[in-house]
């Protein structure tokens, strides 16, 4: 299913899941989600970025960061290179600091819009340095993410960017650091099977793809049948891998509490 | 479709059944001339048979490799543990309601010490092979391993990982038990250990299945084992829709020890004897056993905290990326 | 059959249903001399009735106890919560692949400082009962109240448990995921904290379920709570193989507030407002608010390992036994 | 299901599982296992350490703890003076120290025959010395449970010896010290709820009776079919709760193994 609301006639759009039409200002003040189903349209990491932290709090580090091309994979280059023309950036991460609530968080924000998220070396390093600068100040680690999984193209480098995030995650979890992984759609295979899946905290947005691998391999893995709701968030609450399903309009002030308690003693210097 | 590994090697495997065929026709041969004529003609067959490996073996592109390495009559991780370690005491239990046979795993002495293993199994015949789940590893697989490092880390046993697998399980049951949480969390866990830990890639190192055990201090490779980010058939499937490329996606993808050694993922590559780990199983295990003793003893050197620091810094410097202005 | 809660308050709550008849009456009698002939006997009524709830609540038996404990108006886990804390956010997950809501729990802010919650929940109407499996928690509630005191532990939070359970799921499902293992597990945890832990019996402690959860610096009670190693009515089905027998079990287990701490099983009973819990909430609210306040306050002063042989020591003196040569 | 092999004979016994009539020599050759059916027929505490530890090495410690009677349960006293008086033996479970193949053990060993050894203050002691002992001393602790659960006329005081044992064993978890206990028949309820299950390592004989509740409770608790094998070891083994069935007479070289393997570092002094 494509998550993208489609521009209709001047001033209108088309929910991408209900297929009603929906007014521009209406659906852009409601976060992008849409008034008649409640479906959660992907957002650019901007977008998120402004609608989640306190108003002109982010800075953005590690922005020069980009994949390389080791191993020659066939057309990757001209891959990378399109992808970073048209979204204005070198990877699909965009990392820095910022606060929520006038607390000091390290943040990452994944645009699936970018080679649809994938975790190459320079994803997998953005995501490390935003792990490790929580773990160093203290300030609690908040990554969303929006991934279909490693980046093939990087080969076994991709892979080991798996066991690299995750070894910063657990630096950060010694550091006794919050880490809230936040998942949005779609949520997939290397990314999750790494370190969004062990955050302290797991929140996700409803209906997201939240899964290991593509549904037609886990059929064909599998030999029951595949329940309605498989690998969506709200199957992923329900077999005890994500915490809470938040809402979009609900996600600044459910992290700000996390951020407040479990991020307490730290903040306060304790 | 490609061949198979038995495929690919049918040429040798003729050549080596028509050396027995011969052996059997000359221990009944009673004339002494015609048996010293055969016999010459064994050993020349021999002769040709050990060019014909060595010379096959000699330089395997990305696809043979993956053909070798996932050879029916390769040791398996059983097949390890049984030549190198003693009073091993298989484990069982992810002491939350289910039980995976696709990796195996126990305390063991060796060489006097005491070690934790874990490590993929494969099954070598078809009801093994089931009960085994083909080494597609579950949930529950990647739930005891982490029990079996947590007890590693209490009782200061240093953990000796094989990996060999085609990748997870990936069906809806294990996706319904969390998979990837338990990947992830199997990471963590060795992440976390401030004993030494050994992996080595013995067969199949794939994608999420195999990084699972393998974030270790040291990781080695067998020759003609690999280590992909994904199945050659898979990223084939995806790139060019044809899952039959899995040569050209293999090459693509640079499995091998080689790339793996150059991009330096890896610290060693653990030679195998000529024609591979599966014509000469003790060879196999005495060079994997050497390479266990002479890494453990360069960890025995470092502190606890030591152990762990190198352990992250090992994985931290991975990637190559560009990063103009520093930051 | 032994009465329920209901039945046992029933010319308590006959009487109340008079008061609330008469005062509708009164609201409506436009006759002043008659309004206030009705108001005098609202007021004598209201006298009655307090005088028989304090005389009714004033020595309670033990099976008494037993009826209020499972009081269907009591206050329940999310009922304090929502009245002593603030910021609370339920997080779910056993990270294994189930969820169970007869145990909830998260952090959340105690007059500014921050908490780690997890208490069993009791469902109040029929679906919300279905829901929460009527308080009898599953192996995955005690596994997401083991990662919810890690993270306590982690982030340096004290921890506060709200015990009110008739058990823990005895069906074949919940024995399948090993609901023995994950109490146990759950114990264990709780011993290994170095932050403080204060545990309050709100309604039911039903035996290892409760246990399972109450292994704290400090356990309270609140008044007419209970606690017990085995439901009354299965230890008088097995002493007397008759389950209608509970009132007759429920005073020979002494399983009563006065009883536990006698024994020196609990630190204090928190008084409960005249009439039971059930009766003002408020007042409950701010009872256990307090006692929680006191005892963290208490706390507060020991180290990270003060907090944990205390705790060891408050459980290692416990038993009632005779050492004649010691040994 | 009786567990007793009954007396035939002169010098015959009948397997309670098979029925078989077995001779007595063989029985006690096959350290009574009917060599028919390999049911394992419970055992006596002195029994199980003669044929578990190195000869002559047991030093029985604690024998004089005996519970008391501080709830004035009905019938209690009655019960466990004849109790005492019938099995010459102040509790259910022995405890002391012990070798295996010369490295040492603290052990305690449970006797089924003493009120369905049952769990209550004196029996909670036992177990916490000999859990304590090990963590103190750095020597393995192996305990062999057979208990029908928690004493219920020792009433919240034996729920409370679910927690004390329980912090036993992760003091010696903490310790370092490996903790291993054998599920024989039967372990149930409050042992098998508390200590009994956190141990480092869970072995059990073949067809041991292991559960949480009755079989008549779990199966009103629940709503779906019961197993054939339900609370059986074998359904325990299956469902990731018990590491290793292990026959009686492989029992002592795999409690070796173990002792020297994951003691090792602290038997060495390392
Ligand atoms: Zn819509
Ligand atoms: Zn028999």
């Amino acid at each position: 299913m494509s998550n993208k609301a489609l521009n209709k006639p001047e001033g209108f759009l088309q929910c991408a899941n209900c297929k009603k039409i929906i007014f521009s200002v209406d659906f852009e003040q409601n976060l992008r989600v849409c008034p008649y189903c409640g479906h959660h349209h992907r957002l650019s990491a901007s977008h998120r970025i402004e609608i989640t932290f306190d108003a002109g709090s982010f800075v953005e580090l590690d922005q020069d960061i980009r994949s390389l091309n080791p191993l020659e994979f066939p057309e990757y280059a001209e891959k990378l290179a399109a992808a970073i023309e048209k979204q204005d950036a070198y990877d699909s991460m965009t990392s820095g600091t910022a606060a929520l609530d006038g607390l000091p968080v390290s943040v990452a924000v994944a645009d699936f819009h970018f080679m649809g998220g994938s975790m190459g070396s320079a994803n997998g390093e953005k995501i490390t340095r935003t792990l490790e600068r929580a773990a160093e100040t203290g300030h609690p680690a908040i990554i969303f993410c929006a991934s279909g999984g490693a980046r093939m193209q990087e080969g076994l480098l991709s892979l080991m960017q798996m066991a690299k995030t995750t070894a910063a995650a657990q630096r950060c979890s010694r550091a006794g650091v919050p880490f809230i992984s936040v998942f949005t759609d779609p949520t997939m295979a290397g990314v999750l099977a790494s370190y969004a899946s062990i955050a302290d905290v797991i929140l996700s947005e409803p209906k997201a793809l939240v899964g290991f691998a593509g549904l037609r391999v886990s059929k064909q893995a599998g030999v029951g049948k595949v329940p309605d709701d498989f690998q969506t968030a709200e199957f992923g609450y329900n077999h005890g891998m994500i915490d809470r399903i938040v809402a979009r309009k609900e996600m600044r002030t459910t992290l700000i509490h996390l951020v407040k308690t479990l991020g307490g003693a730290k903040l306060n210097g304790k | 479709m490609s061949k198979t590994h038995k495929e690919w090697e049918r040429p040798l495997n003729e050549l080596e059944d028509g050396i027995i065929k011969l052996k059997e026709v000359s221990k009944k041969e009673k004339d002494p001339q015609k048996r010293e004529a055969l016999e010459a003609k064994i050993a020349d067959y021999e002769t040709r048979r050990d060019r014909y490996v060595e010379v096959m073996y000699s330089n395997l592109g990305a696809w043979e490799k993956v053909l070798v390495a996932r050879a029916e009559k390769r040791p398996y991780t059983l097949d390890y543990i049984q030549a190198i370690f003693h009073n091993y005491v298989e484990l069982q239990g992810d002491r939350n309601g289910f039980v995976d046979h696709a990796i195996v795993g126990g305390p063991a002495m060796l060489d006097g010490r005491p070690v934790m293993i874990v490590g993929h199994q494969k099954g070598r015949n078809i009801q093994e092979r089931q009960l085994r789940n083909f080494g597609y590893a579950r949930p529950e697989g990647y739930r005891k391993a982490i029990r079996l490092f947590e007890m590693a880390e209490r009782f200061r046993m240093p953990v000796i990982t094989l990996v060999d697998t085609p990748g997870a399980d990936a069906g809806v049951e294990a996706e319904s038990r969390g998979i990837s949480e338990a990947i992830a969390a199997a990471i963590f866990k060795m992440f976390e250990l401030t004993v030494p830990s050994v992996s080595i890639v013995i067969g199949e190192g794939g994608s999420g299945g195999a990084i699972g055990i393998a974030a270790s201090n040291r990781v080695l490779m067998l020759e003609h084992s690999i280590y992909s980010v994904i199945a050659p058939e898979g990223c084939a499937s995806i790139l060019w829709r044809q899952a039959d490329r899995g040569a050209d996606a293999a090459k693509a993808l640079k499995l091998t020890a080689n790339s793996a050694l150059e991009f330096e993922l890896i610290d060693e590559i653990i030679p195998e004897p000529i024609g591979g780990a599966h014509r000469d199983w003790p060879t196999a295990c005495a060079n994997v056993k050497g390479a266990i003793l002479k890494h453990l003893g360069e960890l025995d050197q470092l502190s606890p905290s030591a152990i762990y620091e190198d352990r992250y810094a090992r994985f931290r410097k991975m990637g190559v990326y560009e990063d103009i202005f520093g930051s």
